[in-house]
């Protein structure tokens, strides 16, 4: 049933799960929002100073699982200076990456969620703080659930 | 076309004496029977499966939610609903209209109209009598037309009846008592262009003829799993997602919140905000298995057989004396109901048990359409896929019989 | 004394391989697994006296409703009840709690109590949300003790808690998280002499112990059958008579009614009345084989069997690094929660899987209650009839595996 | 499953039927009861004159099966000029009759009866009448139904 364990939690994501990168409450932010994953409750809260169109700081907080920690800290590094349109297109390759197995063309830390496709039900954990860094993208404050959006 | 004795081996319960003769089940409109298929994903799912649904990470969980949410797809493509979570798993049709009566209900208030038919069955009627005490909504009746209601729906009196005072117009597809077919993609389209919500009754229907809500066009449809080969405590309440997504929880509790605090609770979206509690697991599974079950064999054959059945039976009943024949005289859904002038439905159907025929004789539920017709009952044979041409014949030599006792 | 080792023969399920190892199911509180007796109940059904309930003429519709009321009749005794007529059937704990918390929440007004405990899961709390808010009552909760729950409930607050104001009492027998067993004699007592309603949230408790409504003294009382052994999709509501008959339907429709016309109905007498549509037959059936099951078992060994796995289960997992465990130190029902410092639950379930080990992480429908010990979530081992203390070795043998891989 | 039928419909009955006694609307009557048969739709509404504690004048109306409308009609030859605790003795007696099959010792029409204990279906049938007398005796004018009571 389920493939071999370390495929899924490979040393970056140990890594960023030990260390993760970003975490706190972010002082001077202007957008945050709340993501929930019901089934599990994991939670994490995104917060964002955004710069006109670009993310000028991230940082989240929250509890959650290894998977769940380690992609939002991962997140964090990965949007940091980038544009709402931007955010959402890397968003869409973690997306490919998680659910489809499929490595990117290029070399990247986020190639270690790649094992996560195998885990159906992580693939929720895997995508918690990317749907709340959207939603506070998008100025919306309401809580990003897992159930609400189409992994 | 399926090989209709074929089907017959399907179902274990149907090789057995009743009374000393072969049993002849008529009784389809109050349930149907379960194919091995259905019974055999009951049985997998308890000896393989069996775990609690979405709140689990380990194997077993996984397969029982993967079963549970697949069974939900293969129902939502059933009925060729638009999105899986369309389709609230519920205990059965009655549960699925009192979901929407309450849901939507609460969103009614004084002046505005719940329209029902005078055909509802009681699980159409009652809730929406509820609905509109609650909100002091005013409940009206599309009225049939006919002493035997053989001319259907009053569609004259419909279009006086749809004002934009309407909010909910609630219809069953087939009459359970006369067998009346109703336009029902006519009926939505009508309620439409006023701006009423539709709640189509689909308990005779859904498992006897191919149904599209895309194509009905309506706002949610109800129905049960037993009456279409499937479990018994298993239904579906079909709502357009746009509706669904509007409307508050019925009932709270586990499984269906995204937070609570000591306060007060948040909601998941639909489907789950309408499903609290551990869900019927098996019978959703069951569910699907009966949906495959039927697809097999083809909807539309399923119901050119039935209403074959229905249509033989008619005639032959027509030729019995004292016979009044209820509701329409051309095409009709697989039942017929008839009363006999001086011998009540109750003793006949007593006499058919003793010649191994199983018939289902009073109200059907129908006490309001009843009183209407000037009837307190009627005896009602009721056709499945398994029924044969052969087995109207022994019904009708049981009615001679009935009649040969009490009459003369 | 049964054979513990024969009744894991009883359980087709459990003689399987997860993940290339015999499975080791250990989530019980979520749902338990179903004996042959059960399975085969459930099959014989449908294949030998399938019918519509009640309405029926029939030999299979009399035979059917004989097994179904039958079925009442055996749950009755199960709890002790003074008569069948106290037994609803219901989806689930879920449903049974919601039906009360609304027709009874119906009497309810402004400046009434509704009074539950910081340790109820979300189906003993949002329905009480609910009623609170529709009918202006006001929500108190007992609090629990201890910064791991280790106290139990608070009885000094209790006192303080249980004015003349308080109409409802809702409290759970054997936590689902914390495995704290509830002193619900004394708890209804204590409300019975400021006229409270008792509610009993027996969902973890009906199929590990004795349960004696009368004994208890209680007013309403809860629980599912799939986690006793019994199907999916059927649970109970037992109601002391006397109230049942002051109560509003909840649901409407065929079947719960005496008469019925355009303009209202009139209901039937408990427990018709609060059973609309057709019943999930089957599942009341494999009920009644569960009560049988489990009696012939003897339940006062199930509770001492669970309870020692637990107190071993709770004394070696202690041993654990890191381990924090919440709930009772002493005396405590078949479960144990546990957190570990810097390993999620999720992970842990995870590398328990991968092991054949079936656990459950997350917050337990007890999102609350975490939130007061200062947690997400917990690990959660709950032990049934068919574990083995040789399971618990693995159980800890798969954490040690998991620390290590995490922590080193 | 099912004893022969000659068991339950017996001349007696039949003979009811076809010709029942007292039936119609009574217009001296000052008490009335309505009974339901909700499972299968029977009706019987029974109409009483008291004179003190004594059934003066008796009769029904209502629609049924053959075993509720003969009961109903011989249940009215019965309780014609009893008082009200005869007439609970007469039901005791009838109520015993159909649900054990037990005949009376005394040579009576309601012997007829018997055979209904060998279909419990139907002895709700065979009660409704006698329920509808006793609550119009009680001048308890709420409806009898028969799953109201223990039969
Ligand atoms: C037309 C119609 N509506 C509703 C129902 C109620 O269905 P259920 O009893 O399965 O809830 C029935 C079946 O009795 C029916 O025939
Ligand atoms: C204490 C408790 N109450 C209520 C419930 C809800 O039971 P169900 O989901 O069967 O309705 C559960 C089970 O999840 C439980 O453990």
């Amino acid at each position: 049933m389920s493939a071999d364990l370390t495929e899924l939690y490979q040393q970056v994501i140990l890594d960023h799960n030990r260390r993760p990168r970003n975490r706190g409450r972010l002082p001077t932010a202007n957008r945050v929002a709340h993501g929930d994953n019901p089934s599990c409750g994991d939670q994490c809260d995104v917060f964002l100073r955004l710069d006109g169109d670009r993310i000028a700081e991230i940082s989240f907080d929250g509890s959650g699982c290894a998977i769940s920690q380690a992609s939002a800290s991962l997140m964090t590094t990965q949007l940091k200076g980038k544009t709402a349109a931007e955010a959402e297109t890397l968003y869409q390759e973690f997306h490919d990456i998680v659910t489809t197995g499929k490595e990117p063309a290029e070399i990247s830390d986020v190639a270690a969620f790649a094992g996560v496709h195998a885990f159906p039900a992580r693939i929720k954990c895997a995508t918690l703080g990317w749907h709340a860094a959207l939603n506070a993208l998008k100025a919306d404050a309401t809580t990003a659930t897992t159930e609400s959006h189409t992994d | 076309m399926p090989s209709w004795k074929d089907v017959r081996a399907d179902f274990p319960i149907l090789h057995q004496q009743v009374n000393g003769r072969p049993l002849v089940y008529l009784d389809n409109g109050a349930t149907t029977q379960k194919p091995r298929a259905v019974i055999d994903a009951l049985v997998r799912y308890y000896e393989r499966d069996n775990s609690n649904v979405h709140r689990g990470l380990h194997t077993l969980s996984m397969r029982a939610t993967d079963a549970y949410e697949g069974a939900r797809a293969r129902v939502a493509k059933f009925v060729n609903a638009a999105d899986p979570a369309e389709i609230i798993f519920t205990r059965g049709t009655t549960e699925s209209i009192n979901l929407v009566a309450r849901s939507y209900g609460g969103k009614l208030g004084r002046g505005d109209v719940i329209l029902c038919t005078e055909m509802e069955h009681h699980s159409n009627l009652v809730p929406w009598q509820q609905a509109a005490k609650a909100s002091g909504a005013t409940l009206k009746f599309v009225p049939f037309i006919g002493a035997n209601a053989e001319g259907g729906l009053d569609l004259e009196a419909l279009d006086r009846l749809l004002t934009p005072q309407v909010k909910v117009f609630a219809f069953t597809h087939i009459s359970n008592t006369l067998g009346t077919i109703n336009p029902v993609a006519e009926l939505c389209r009508r309620a439409r262009a006023v701006g009423a919500v539709t709640v189509i009754d689909a308990a005779q229907s859904a498992g006897h003829a191919p149904l599209d809500v895309r194509l009905l066009g309506c706002d949610f449809l109800a129905f049960s799993g037993h009456k279409m080969c499937g479990p018994t405590g298993i239904g579906v309440l079909y709502g357009r997602f746009a509706l669904l997504d509007q409307l508050s929880p019925d009932e709270t509790g586990g499984g269906m919140v995204v937070s609570v605090d000591f306060e007060g609770a948040k909601w998941k979206p639909a489907p789950e905000r309408f499903e609290a509690g551990t869900p019927n697991v098996a019978g959703a599974i069951g569910l699907g298995a009966a949906c495959d079950y039927l697809d097999s064999l083809d909807r539309v054959a399923i119901r050119q057989h039935d209403d074959e059945l229905a249509r033989v039976a008619y005639e032959k009943l027509a030729t019995l004396p004292g016979i009044r024949l209820i509701g329409p005289t051309g095409e009709r859904g697989g039942l017929v109901s008839f009363a006999f002038e001086g011998v009540h439905a109750h003793d006949v159907v007593t006499f058919a048990d003793e010649d191994g025929v199983a018939l289902r004789g009073g109200h059907h539920c129908n006490q309001p359409l009843m009183r209407k017709l000037g009837l307190t009952s009627t005896t009602r044979a009721s056709f499945y896929l398994y029924n044969t041409a052969e087995e109207i014949d022994l019904l009708v030599a049981s009615l001679r019989r009935t009649l040969k006792f009490f009459i003369g």
